[in-house]
């Protein structure tokens, strides 16, 4: 085990996958010299050089696109988009293309394609870049999309994702890649797609969140314990697969769920999770699921306003309350 | 000049090209066939000629006037007639149709219904070969219309900066459907615009297979030198309305015959001819042996199965994963 | 009242706007001397000229960024796509400008946009044309949605939405184009957007669809009422804004709710519904809201497939004897 | 030659922008502003210039680097840092901050944090102009990288074929963030790609008022004239990073001093004291108003109010519908 920052179990697993496999190579702006805006392939140029650690013109289209050509010709290509905001300028060639060419092409392609790319709010960027997007990316079909919420899941989903022959949105956040935890040394280690991570047991109530939400929870079940409420917290780590049945599980022992995510609430994949967990969970719900998420507004850049947008550990505590009927 | 023996190779690609569509045409006519089928009679020297200067390990992307390119870069007739009818024996076991299709184990990174999408993908074979240093190419065919797409911009330019091995290939018909050339395009030539990238560009015309040789074969040349991309746009025309059942709404018939006399089957033939490296029997024998292909590519279509229902989310993920409901 | 089809419907609503407020203009592919490839603006280059009915390249992202700044210029862009999957080409000017601009500006820009076009199965027209895309544009805040399933709504919603001071999806369906229906002749025919239209009552379920799928569900609920099950069917007419009351309302009648679109399943917009519904009339559901969706694969060419992925009426039937037990 | 009095108002706005900037800088490193914030300093010949031709029923859209041109179109230094420091004051009471400025009653329809999202934008803007056939234009300001978008690509070729009243101004700075200009562009100057448009391409050393003024009075009489667009690319440089707090990996400091020496508002104030326009005196005068302003206007703004959360629903909507839970 290392204690690494986020960006830094990224940027290790880039290193090591690329060590290991020739055919491993990452494309996006300023990733070269700079080593990424937020470091995520610092020192790789050094390492690796230009061919293969590569500086890209700010053409997202044409990138992304070059990343699902040089995915069906056998390469691994990791492409950096700068911010998540930035997929709707590639969205064609995400959602048209890397989607769908294999299933389309009657499964006679491959494409071992990874986009990656930090979302989020925090730095109040306003609101072409502090958007959560994942969402969207679950409701086609075709892509895989992992969410990691700390730096072991960071390393472990990355290389899955890597070595995965399938196209994976892999979303980072900008308010994380500063945190610091434990990450295996083992350059092996992968976390599987579609297995959640239960962080905590508690048998009052269930939360399924990610991303800054992790943190926020369990800091909400610490205060929420003392009150006699105990709070299950589920990540759900990957969106596509999604493990339902971890959650169902879940539910069926605290009767209660609560998703929250930063994405917008309104057809955000908290919509999904709770319609999928009324459906298998239906006897066993004793209070409506309710969802957390971005009010339908642009992302504002006042921090004040952006609080007032994404969900605060206040609306979580006030959203586990209700649904315990206290 | 092209070699004689691929001559022969070429003119025999255009006569499968063309027994193919007017096949695919019967059959649409005969309701044994439906979809949005685009059609490249007329155009067929284009492909026929660049897809001779490949090989298996080339990478192709096309739009989806792709029916030629998937025969020209090696592919059978049956595969792709029953993809046309959406059999379980067609390339992508009846998922994709006419403009979908695709054809790996030939270099074939598949046909594009997104105008402007196969470009880039089309680069991103060539970075692929670079970075394998196989001293392969890749070679994206589209539109006139296409060249309008921020996608065609950003390719060249991509392809510009790297030094890529890609040859840009637009076959100009005049025509995004029904809106002429000058209505949507600022210039005259798309071949001048190449020059926004620091590449060569040439304007050929596309149903002269010599010219479209000698141009392709420059920027092939080039290419593998790893002096980088070349623009070649081929002006032609396509015989039919843009789809089965376009009405032209805006197309000059008188215009249309005009382009028919300038048939780039004829034209190869009677060079051929005059060089004393083909006889009108030989001829009639190819293009009677390219029909019977046809026919047979249409008689096993018919007669392949459709797609099990049952099968329909095989295909999605190449490492299957937990079902989503 | 005349007797008009879908397209006639969309095509005379266009003109009589167009003569009434100059600021109305039409631009898209092959709208002009070809009417647009579905018909709906056929004739109107005669009528008009080719400033206000203007073909465009095939540049979808620049043709829409230009229908933005005309918008934001006082004009009333009708923006026609030819397929509503080519807004992915266009998704950056739409998500990040069009639906951002009003409320990133602090409310100081209008946006008088309509983006059109049509979208779906029927035709086989494989994977990159045949997609139903209107969930993705309802989880970002700023655009309003709408989705006529029928003659009179296709002509009451394009009115309202010509005249609305914000920029709208407006999702036709391709095989809806040549039905036909009455339409109201008074110019000034308005259906107002988040009002839902109950097609007809029923006390044992309820069922929630739009599109093609008003049309099956009625069937359905011809078949199922000489079986003793009544069917509320009910359309929602726009999706932002969502009439979830009238919903709600019917659900707490009859206790059951199936819902059911084209839009793949997973992250559509069913998924919303039912979790505010499951929220809202939660003491009130007998068995748990089903939704109906395309399945998470590429729409195939094969039309057997393509029948394969998307609910059938027997899916309809299923779900709804499902919900009541039967 | 810019006529005198206009010299006057140009030198006057690169000051203002100048202390506007240098003031944002200071209130940044003061940790009272914060955000994105990409400062114009060196390059404010551009906006100063140009927008000295535009009346306020002119149309432009800029980039991120936008403040000069949101002062240089008639905006107040108030609500411009009032907006950087996200008060309800600003421009767009605090939900755009430095990236999003708009200012409609001056013509400005806003800058874009989408390298290239802007340009667009800008001709619908033109496209208004000619449907209203008001002779008005519109002008779209964007940087080098942003020349590699797909959005520039397809509004030029636009604005051609439509021969729309719109000029593209290019912002060449050498870089985008990190990357050279020669390591994402294929060409050495942008300008050369207006031939691929069939539209006038000049390059100009945008450090120089008289080369930017004469470059774009002509592109504007021709927008004017109904014979289209021109693109208009202006090499300079920035002095500072790509945003405060950029580690300027990739610069060279002493390129940056060259620069320096080059810098716009001392060009045009040596010409003017030389002309006999402009004192000393005057100059100083001048500086010290401007430097006055920004500091009232970074007073105005520290002591506005922060918005109220309660509004934050407020403006999502023109027309107000029925609330979304
Ligand atoms: C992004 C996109 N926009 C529009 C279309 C609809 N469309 C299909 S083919 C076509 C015309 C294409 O013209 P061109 O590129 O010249 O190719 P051609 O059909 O003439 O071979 C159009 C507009 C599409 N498929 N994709
Ligand atoms: C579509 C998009 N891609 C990337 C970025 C991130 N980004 C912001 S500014 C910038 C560099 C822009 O360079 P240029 O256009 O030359 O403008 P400059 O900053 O030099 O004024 C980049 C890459 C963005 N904002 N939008
Ligand atoms: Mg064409
Ligand atoms: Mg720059």
């Amino acid at each position: 085990m290392s204690v690494k920052k986020y960006s830094e179990a990224i940027r290790d697993v880039i290193a090591e996958e690329m060590r290991r496999d020739a055919s491993v190579f990452v494309m996006g702006e300023d990733v070269a010299d700079q080593g990424g805006i937020f470091g995520c392939t610092k020192g790789l140029l050094e390492q690796f050089g230009p061919e293969r650690i590569r500086n890209t013109p700010i053409s997202e289209a044409g990138f992304v696109g070059a990343g699902v050509g040089a995915a069906s010709c056998g390469m691994r290509p990791i492409v950096e988009l700068m911010y998540m905001d930035f997929t709707y300028v590639a969205m064609d060639q995400i959602l048209n293309q890397a989607a769908k060419i294999r299933n389309m092409f009657g499964g006679k392609v491959s494409l071992p394609l990874v986009i990656r790319g930090q979302q989020g709010v925090g730095r109040g960027n306003a609101g072409q870049h502090s958007q959560s997007v994942e969402s969207i990316f679950m409701h086609i079909p075709g892509l895989k999309v992992a969410m990691p919420s700390s730096p072991a899941d960071a390393a472990g989903l990355l290389r899955s994702a890597i070595r995965m022959n399938d196209p994976v949105m892999f979303f980072e956040h900008k308010a994380l890649y500063a945190t610091a935890g434990e990450v295996p040394d083992d350059p092996e280690f992968m976390i599987p797609f579609g297995k959640a991570h239960v962080l905590v047991e508690g048998r009052d109530v269930t939360v399924v969140c990610n991303h800054l939400y992790v943190q926020k929870a369990l800091n909400v079940r610490a205060k929420l314990e003392k009150e006699g409420i105990h709070m299950e917290v589920i990540d759900p780590r990957t969106l596509v697969p999604l493990d339902v049945t971890t959650v169902v599980e879940s539910v069926k022992k605290t009767g209660r769920l609560v998703v929250v995510h930063e994405a917008h609430k309104i057809g955000g994949w908290g919509a999904e999770l709770a319609s999928q967990v009324q459906e298998l969970a239906f006897r066993y719900l004793d209070a409506p699921v309710l969802r957390l998420g971005a009010k339908q507004c642009t992302l504002p850049f006042n921090l004040g306003l952006e609080n007032a947008v994404v969900p605060q550990e206040a609306d979580i505590e006030a959203a586990v309350k209700q649904v315990c009927y206290r | 000049m092209i070699p004689e023996k691929q001559q022969r190779h070429i003119l025999e690609t255009m006569l499968r090209i063309r027994a193919f569509e007017h096949k695919a045409l019967q059959l649409f006519e005969q309701n044994k066939l439906r979809g949005s089928c685009h059609l490249c009679v007329g155009q067929e020297a284009i492909a026929a000629v660049i897809c001779e200067l490949l090989d298996d390990e080339d990478y192709i992307t096309c739009s989806h006037r792709g029916h030629g390119y998937c025969i020209a870069k090696g592919g059978e007739l049956k595969p792709a007639m029953a993809e046309l009818m959406g059999k379980e024996t067609g390339y992508c076991k009846g998922r994709g149709g006419s403009m979908h299709i695709v054809n790996m184990a030939k270099g074939h990174l598949g046909a594009n219904a997104i105008v402007g999408g196969g470009i880039p993908i089309a680069v991103g074979g060539a970075l692929a070969c670079k970075l394998k240093n196989n001293g392969h190419v890749a070679v994206a065919f589209f539109g006139d219309g296409a060249s309008n797409q921020g996608t065609f911009h950003e390719s060249l330019n991509l392809a510009g900066v790297w030094k890529l091995p890609v040859v840009f290939v637009c076959e100009n018909n005049g025509f995004g459907i029904s809106v002429p050339f000058c209505q949507s395009t600022s210039v005259k030539d798309v071949s001048v615009r190449a020059s926004g990238y620091d590449m060569p560009g040439v304007t050929v015309d596309g149903n002269d297979p010599e010219a479209v040789y000698a141009a392709a074969a420059q920027a092939l040349e080039r290419a593998k030198a790893g002096l980088g991309p070349t623009l070649i746009e081929c002006k032609t025309y396509r015989w039919y309305g843009h789809w089965i059942g376009d009405p032209e709404i805006t197309r000059d018939k008188a215009v249309t015959k005009e382009w028919k006399e300038k048939c780039p089957i004829n034209r190869l033939k009677m060079q051929m001819i005059k060089t004393g490296n083909l006889s009108d029997k030989e001829f009639s024998e190819m293009e009677k042996a390219a029909k019977q292909e046809a026919d047979d590519a249409a008689e096993f279509s018919l007669n392949s199965p459709e797609p099990d229902p049952a099968t329909v989310m095989d295909d999605v993920f190449a490492d299957r994963v937990p079902a989503i409901i």
